[in-house]
């Protein structure tokens, strides 16, 4: 079992009502520092909503969250990303009328502390230029990063966003569903990209490419109806029958 | 006697059923302001010159055709509810791929023509209107004289404004209307013919402003600003009761004329401020107005 | 030959654009031809503009006048606030103003200018006018519905005091929002009040609405008076004598009181689309007829010459009679306090009043010592 | 085949930034203004200049807040009436020198923008709208019953005084030159706040706000910031308004002049550098000229609203901006 | 020509003529031009999918087919009609239902009103029971409001509301997209079903697998044009040639 200062980012009895409708019922969370750690479940499991919860952009009934050893249950969501966990959405999350290059660089900007400079001229940040450009390159929108984010097809706001959030270099990231929508070559320089990134970092997400989550995850929580259903790697919890019959289906491998 | 904070309460009741009265102003106008800026987010700032072409059409039948105040009742919507219709394809559909704002320039631009036209007409000092004799006079309630007209007034906007919430909320047309606010293009895609319904709707909204008009000119100064000032003042309540709720608006309407006139016994000095002191703690407290939904 | 620029500035779109607004011009123009100025070897121009009864538009405007366009007098400039900025730049630019929209008794008082006359009414005029005679006719208990902002409540305050120094007294105050629509709370306290007369100390809009929500709530034939302290024909005349019957004001000039008034009255309402002329436009002919007179008596349009002629000497016009300017620029004349009659006792469109008393010139308007003017020693 | 080479060559330059830090071509139009700011009292009237000057200001402040903070105040007269008001009383009660009259003008807008801002800012969209108003009628109801503000006759001839206490400020064109300075030196700090990298993270949280929250930005502390930094710059525009034509009044605080600035804004191109100042002009020579023409005035007014939106319907500025492809 | 010889590729060996039959579509966002002359057609009865990289114009296509690309020319023949001058709504009328990849639910709507919608254009649609039995987890949030439901149960919704209407044409854009596997097969079989009972489908898919379980027929698209056809049976023998299309 992990030992207590092995894991980053804890939740104990997590729980979040919604007017009667509990959409997270008393999950507890451990994942361990320098682990990809997946999170899936059925539709309306409560995956998106935990991860409203870890990030505070959702305020939980009950339960407590902790983070590097602090509670932070009571932090503002713009806290969280500053203590260094950052999230992604499941809807993608762009700046619309910012160039794919200005996307990265206000995530850069605001690591630099310069934001509030509002006497300065903002050609200052054309210091990031060079390594926004480095990380569009990484997701593989070098040739758009001058082009609106607004005017990216779906996949490509996908990758975007992966980049904006690499760029404030998190050491931990909340990733939700990194490749719906993504094409399948797409699917597997992302993977590659996780992968690689995961190298110093921790990473927890959601996702529904089974073959993603196999071969990336170290650990999977599986949720259902809010709670914890199983957990355990790949293999344990895919021979999980309740696990088959509420997520995977029979037709599945 | 009893009294209450120093007033006798009968002449309160009096004051609340006034109130109520007033409310009904409120609750109509801001009705059709809400489904205008509800279904096609147009803040239609020529809500209030709309208002007024009611009394003033009303006017005009009585005076160059004759008509009398109930078929004005029927007409004048109509007739300013087709105007509505004309201006909406004209202009205003022009704008809705446009932030909302743009609407707003454009109905301002409106209102100042038609108010302008309007006093160019007729002068600004108003004309008269009677109260159509099978209302004239009133009832002795004992606490107070309550003329009949205003009695009407309560009956026909809560009729109206019950009718209209009906149809928005609990039809198919009004599922198609907030559909379409959202997103046209899909809603067209379903092969709703999402313009028409728009085009209808404006109409509608305008038909609820000059409805209220047609009520007011008897009780009220018919002159062309007489919409400028209390357009402010219902924007107030449609917010207050949560933009895009049908409901909220005409709760809040009565509820705001009832409280507006607790401060008219109270405080009469502040009664022009008090909605928007309301205003203020509902949206610090409530941030969608009393009705509204979250995003 | 002398060449003066006459700016009428006043009200054009706003609630006192039909008891002012292009009507005043229309006056201005008539009392230059009636004065057949170009035979004199005068030439006048003039020039009008709306000032929205806004002071800074007001202001602006008046600059812009005496700076640029080298307009001489400016006449007219209803709204106190708008008159009262009108006369500081007159002041500083030493032109002249000619009074005839403004109510405000400042004026004449502790904002008197050298450069100023106010011509046809002021609300101390008012006030007494109407308070004094309505308490000789038996109206002692009185009960104010004032709007809420410094021009009521000075109506409101000369009117008590002229009612209480009569004899009367003070049952009650509501002071309501300026602008409102309903009024209707209010004359419920007004009419379980118990006063004999209600004082309205509103003007325009909320004048009209309250004279057609008091028809309404049945308050004249409940046997209680209304009072109107700033009601012009214009509001009459929107009201309707159904509406308005019975209705007791101070005005000082009515079309119908004599046949001068009357020969000009119709020769103004053939030009002004039928409507005849408020007091307020008639201060605008008399105010410009007297100024003429005295640029061609100083031969000049100096203004401190013009101002010591127009006030040395006697005024005379077919609309307010023989009278006279005072030292601090207030124009003397009479009053009247007129009733608005029934639908039955009118013979037509126009024919609204019945005079009810002649207030003689000399009572009036404030004493010349009271109003705190520094130009009098 | 997978996209391996990554170039971090690629064309990185936007537009080319001069010394100052401005584009070219936003150089050559701020040189252009002076340049037009200095000949206009030789040819126009100056205080109508001044007018215009002043209601620039107040347009720009203004779309600094809705064109780059996205955030659409109803309210603004209330920091541009009250700097007004408190400047003219400082002038006139108080006998300070014009400086510091606006000083303290401006600085009252400045306090109130914080006070109103942080209640405000906590909601978004038309009910943001409706707060500020609020807030925007209590400040008129405030004014029209304090004894200081001379109630619906405002504050009247109001002294130009001394400039420091030394230059005499009353001819009109030594005021004009005053004026000018303190004008464009507003504007050019409004463009510098717009093009600064607290400008960018504005854009940001205007485009969407959850997202920039998600990356660590407090947004609430950006809002309240450009909130203040509108309201004050309103406020320099209305303390100055009071100076120029040496009145205060309730028009300053009155909800249309709210809606007057929000009109200038859109009419001009709401987010475009150069659109405020030239909806502001178009607005207040219409005023200027148009007082002429009677009750035609607002059918007049009207329809230039109307075929303005139809025509431009992103403001003149905007699609000229278009037109020329570039950011005006 | 090439463009002839691929057109008759892609027609089906069938008598009668196909129900969509597209020719040289063009369509625009504003300025840029993205379909640069798609052209293929869909039997009655067949499930097509259009795969394709990011960006390839996968997506417009479906828009165009239905109309809601305000700049769009070439041919769309639909049941033998020319829909190409006709408004969505007409399009719509015709028996074309479209599910977009955002979804498009109503957020003031609730789940229910969101279902019953889009109006019946024909009879033959499923009933809302079937629907449910489909979708259970749709009965049980009937009367929340439209966009709480979670992502995947969104993406229900969205297709469920057009099966209703009796469209005979179905656009699906992504329809699997962050839908449970369970979901996704159950989806795999209703589109199995709906073609059993002679509705034609038009799938986008990012999902190759399961577009391999469920199509007759791939065409690949690539910068705005069908650049290759793939019949399903032949879609072992391709893959190669299929990978590298899509550069897996
Ligand atoms: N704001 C809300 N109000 C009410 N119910 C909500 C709200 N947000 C989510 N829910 C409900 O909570 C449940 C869990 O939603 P959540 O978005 O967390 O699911 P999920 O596991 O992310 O599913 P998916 O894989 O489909 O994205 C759903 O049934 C949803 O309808
Ligand atoms: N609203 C828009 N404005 C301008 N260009 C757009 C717009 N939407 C898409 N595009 C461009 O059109 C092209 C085709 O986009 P489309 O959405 O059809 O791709 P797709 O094949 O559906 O991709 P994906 O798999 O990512 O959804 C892309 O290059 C995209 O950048
Ligand atoms: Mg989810
Ligand atoms: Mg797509």
């Amino acid at each position: 079992m992990a030992r207590s200062e092995d894991v980053i980012l804890s939740a104990r009895g997590l729980t979040k009502e919604f007017g009667g409708f509990v959409a997270v019922n008393g999950v507890d969370l451990a994942v361990r520092r320098g682990t990809i750690h997946a999170l899936i479940g059925p539709n309306g499991a409560g995956k998106t909503t935990c991860f409203n919860l870890l990030t505070k952009f959702l305020q939980p009934t009950r339960g407590s969250i902790h983070y590097k050893g602090e509670d932070i249950t009571a932090r503002p969501p713009a806290d969280i990303a500053r203590l260094g966990l950052v999230r992604s959405f499941q809807i993608s999350a762009v700046f619309p009328h910012l160039t794919a290059l200005e996307n990265v660089r206000i995530a850069l900007q605001r690591r630099r502390g310069d934001s509030f400079d509002f006497w300065r001229s903002q050609k200052v940040l054309s210091a990031y230029d060079a390594e926004a450009a480095a990380l569009l390159a990484e997701v593989g929108l070098a040739e758009f990063a001058h082009s609106w984010a607004s005017d990216l097809s779906y996949g490509r706001k996908r990758a975007l966003e992966i980049a904006t959030t690499l760029a404030l270099d998190p050491e931990m990231l909340l990733l939700d569903e990194p490749m719906a929508g993504m094409a399948q070559a797409d699917v597997e320089r992302i993977s590659a990209l996780i992968k690689r990134i995961a190298a110093n970092r921790t990473i927890l997400m959601v996702e529904h490419n089974l073959s993603v989550v196999a071969s990336l995850s170290d650990r999977i929580t599986v949720l259902a109806r809010g709670q914890v259903l199983a957990e355990g790697d790949y293999a344990q919890v895919s021979a999980d029958p309740r696990v088959v019959e509420a997520y995977i289906g029979a037709g599945h491998g | 006697m009893f009294e209450l904070l120093g007033i006798p309460p009968q002449a309160l009741f009096g004051q609340l059923l006034l109130g109520l009265i007033n409310g009904s102003f409120y609750a109509l106008l801001s009705l059709g302001l809400a489904v205008i800026f509800g279904l096609l987010n147009i803040i239609n700032f020529a809500h209030g010159a709309q208002y007024m072409m009611g009394a003033f059409v009303a006017w005009m039948l009585l005076n160059y055709l004759g008509v009398n105040y109930w078929w004005a009742l029927l007409l004048v919507p109509i007739a300013v509810g087709l105007f509505g219709i004309v201006i909406e394809r004209l202009l205003i559909s022009r704008l809705y791929h446009l932030d909302h704002l743009y609407g707003l320039l454009l109905t301002f631009g409106l209102a100042l023509i038609i108010q302008g036209l309007f006093r160019n007409q007729y002068g600004i000092s108003g004309l008269p209107y009677q109260i159509p004799q099978q209302l004239a006079g009133g009832q002795n309630l004992g606490f107070m004289f309550l003329p009949n007209y205003r009695g009407w007034v309560i009956v026909a906007s809560l009729v109206v404004c019950l009718a209209t919430w009906f149809m928005i909320e609990k039809t198919k047309l009004g599922a198609y209307l907030r559909a379409a606010t959202e997103n046209p293009t899909l809603v067209g895609a379903f092969g709703i013919n999402v313009p028409r319904l728009v085009t209808l709707t404006y109409g509608f909204g305008v038909a609820l402003a000059a409805f209220a008009g047609v009520l007011a000119a008897p009780i009220y100064s018919v002159n062309p600003n007489m919409g400028a000032d209390l357009i402010i003042v219902v924007f107030a309540v449609v917010v207050i009761g949560g933009m895009g709720s049908i409901l909220g608006s005409i709760i809040t309407g009565f509820g705001l004329g009832l409280i507006e006139g607790l401060t008219r016994v109270f405080y009469p000095e502040g009664s022009a401020v008090v909605i928007f002191v309301i205003m203020a703690i509902v949206l610090l407290v409530k941030p969608a107005g009393l009705f509204g939904r979250t995003a | 030959d002398t060449a003066v620029k006459i700016g009428v500035l006043n009200d054009r779109s706003g609630i006192y654009a039909d008891l002012a607004g292009e009507g005043s011009v229309i006056a201005a123009r008539m009392a230059v031809e009636d004065f057949k100025a170009a035979d004199k070897g005068i030439a006048v121009e003039i020039i009008s503009a709306d000032h929205q009864n806004k002071p800074d538009v007001a202001s602006t405007i008046a600059r812009q006048w005496y700076d640029q366009d080298g307009v001489d007098v400016i006449l007219d400039v209803p709204t106190s606030s708008a008159a009262l900025a009108v006369n500081e730049i007159t002041r500083e630019k030493n032109k002249v103003f000619i009074n005839s929209g403004a109510g405000t008794a400042d004026l004449t008082g502790s904002k008197c200018s050298p450069n100023t006359v106010h011509w046809t009414y002021d609300t101390w005029a008012l006030a007494h006018g109407t308070g004094s005679a309505m308490v000789a006719n038996g109206g002692k208990k009185w009960f104010f519905l004032t709007a809420d902002y410094a021009f009521g409540h000075a109506l409101e305050r000369d009117t008590a005091e002229v009612v209480k120094a009569a004899g009367g007294e003070v049952v009650g105050t509501v002071r309501h929002p300026f602008p409102g629509t309903d009024f209707s709370s209010f004359l419920l306290q007004a009419q379980s009040s118990g006063a004999q007369v209600i004082g309205l100390a509103n003007a325009g809009g909320d004048t009209i609405n309250s004279i057609k929500q008091a028809a309404e709530f049945g308050i004249t034939q409940g046997g209680q008076a209304l009072a109107g302290l700033l009601v012009f024909i214009t509001d009459v005349h929107a009201l309707g004598l159904q509406t308005a019957q019975g209705l007791v004001l101070t005005e000082s000039f009515y079309w119908d009181l004599n046949d001068q008034t009357r020969e000009w009255s119709k020769r103004f309402s053939e030009q002004n689309g039928g409507k005849m002329p408020t007091m307020v436009q008639a201060g605008v002919y008399a105010g410009v007829l007297h100024y003429l007179k005295a640029v061609e008596a100083t031969a000049g349009k100096d203004a401190a010459a013009i101002m010591s002629k127009m006030k040395e000497m006697p005024t005379e016009d077919p609309l307010f009679g023989k009278g006279s300017v005072r030292q601090d620029g207030r124009k003397i004349h009479d009053m009247y306090l007129f009733k608005v009659k029934t639908p039955d006792q009118s013979k037509g469109p126009w024919d609204y009043y019945d005079l009810v008393a002649t207030i003689p010139a000399d009572k009036a308007f404030r004493p010349l010592a009271d109003g705190g003017c520094e130009l009098v020693k | 085949m997978a996209v391996e080479t990554s170039d971090p060559g690629i064309a990185l330059a936007t537009d080319t930034p001069s010394a100052a830090g401005m584009s070219r071509q936003h150089l050559l139009i701020f040189a252009g203004l002076l340049a037009l700011g200095l000949v206009a009292p030789f040819v126009l009237y100056p205080v109508f200049v001044m007018k215009v000057l002043c209601f620039a200001l107040f347009a720009c402040a203004f779309n600094l807040l809705l064109g780059y903070g996205g955030l659409l105040s109803f309210g603004h007269a209330a920091y541009f009436g009250s700097a007004s008001y408190v400047c003219a009383h400082a002038a006139k009660a108080w006998n300070l020198t014009p400086e510091l009259s606006i000083l303290l003008g401006t600085g009252t807008a400045c306090i109130l923008g914080i006070v109103f801002g942080s209640l405000a800012i906590r909601r978004q969209g038309i009910y943001f709208a409706m707060v500020t108003l609020a807030f925007a009628q209590m400040v008129f109801f405030f004014s029209l019953q304090a004894p200081f503000t001379g109630g619906e006759d405002g504050i009247q001839s109001v002294p130009r005084g001394r400039l420091l206490g030394l230059i005499d400020l009353s001819a009109d064109l030594t005021l004009y030159f005053f004026v000018l300075a303190v004008v464009f030196l507003g504007l050019l700090l409004i463009y510098r706040i717009i093009h600064s990298p607290f400008g960018q993270v504005l854009k940001a949280i205007r485009e969407n706000e959850p997202r920039a929250v998600s990356l660590g930005y407090r947004v609430n502390r950006y809002k309240l910031a450009v909130f203040v930094m509108s309201a004050t710059l309103a406020g320099l525009a209305g303390a100055t308004k009071a100076i120029v034509f040496q009145l205060a009044s309730l028009t300053d605080v009155y909800w249309t002049m709210s809606g007057e600035v929000v009109l200038m804004t859109l009419l001009g191109g709401m987010g475009t550098v150069f659109g405020p100042i030239v909806g502001a002009a178009i607005i207040v020579t219409m005023q200027n000229y148009l007082a002429t023409f009677g009750a035609w005035v607002t059918v007049i007014q009207g329809c230039i609203f109307v075929v303005g939106v139809l025509l431009f319907r992103e403001g003149i500025v905007g699609v000229l901006s278009k037109w020329f492809k570039k950011p005006l | 020509m090439a463009k002839a010889a691929l057109l008759e590729k892609t027609t089906p060996h069938g008598a009668h003529a196909p129900l969509l039959a597209i020719r040289d579509l063009q369509a625009w966002y504003g300025e840029s031009h993205v379909l640069h002359g798609v052209a293929f057609d869909v039997s009655e009865g067949e499930v097509v999918t259009l795969l394709g990289r990011n960006g390839a114009g996968k997506t417009t296509t479906l828009k165009a087919i239905m109309g809601i690309m305000t700049k769009r020319s070439g041919s769309v023949m639909f049941d033998g009609r020319e829909t190409i001058e006709l408004p969505a709504r007409r399009i719509a009328r015709l028996g074309i239902g479209f599910c977009p990849e955002e979804r498009g639910i109503f957020s003031s709507l609730s789940v229910e009103e969101n279902l019953m919608l889009p109006p019946q254009v024909r009879p033959g649609g499923l009933s809302v029971e079937q629907i449910f039995e489909l979708f259970p987890n749709l009965r049980e949030r009937l009367s929340s409001q439209g966009t709480k439901l979670s992502g995947g149960e969104q993406q229900m919704l969205a297709i469920a509301r057009i099966l209703r209407t009796g469209a005979r044409l179905l656009l699906l854009d992504e329809p699997t997209e962050g839908l449970a596997p369970v979901i996704v097969q159950q989806i795999g079989r209703t589109i199995m079903r709906l073609k059993q009972e002679g509705f034609t489908i038009v799938l986008v898919e990012q999902n190759f697998r399961f577009a391999a379980s469920v199509a007759d027929r791939h065409y690949v698209v690539e910068q705005g044009r069908v650049i290759d056809t793939i019949p399903n049976e032949e879609i072992e023998r391709n893959i190669n040639k299929l990978h590298a299309y899509l550069g897996v």
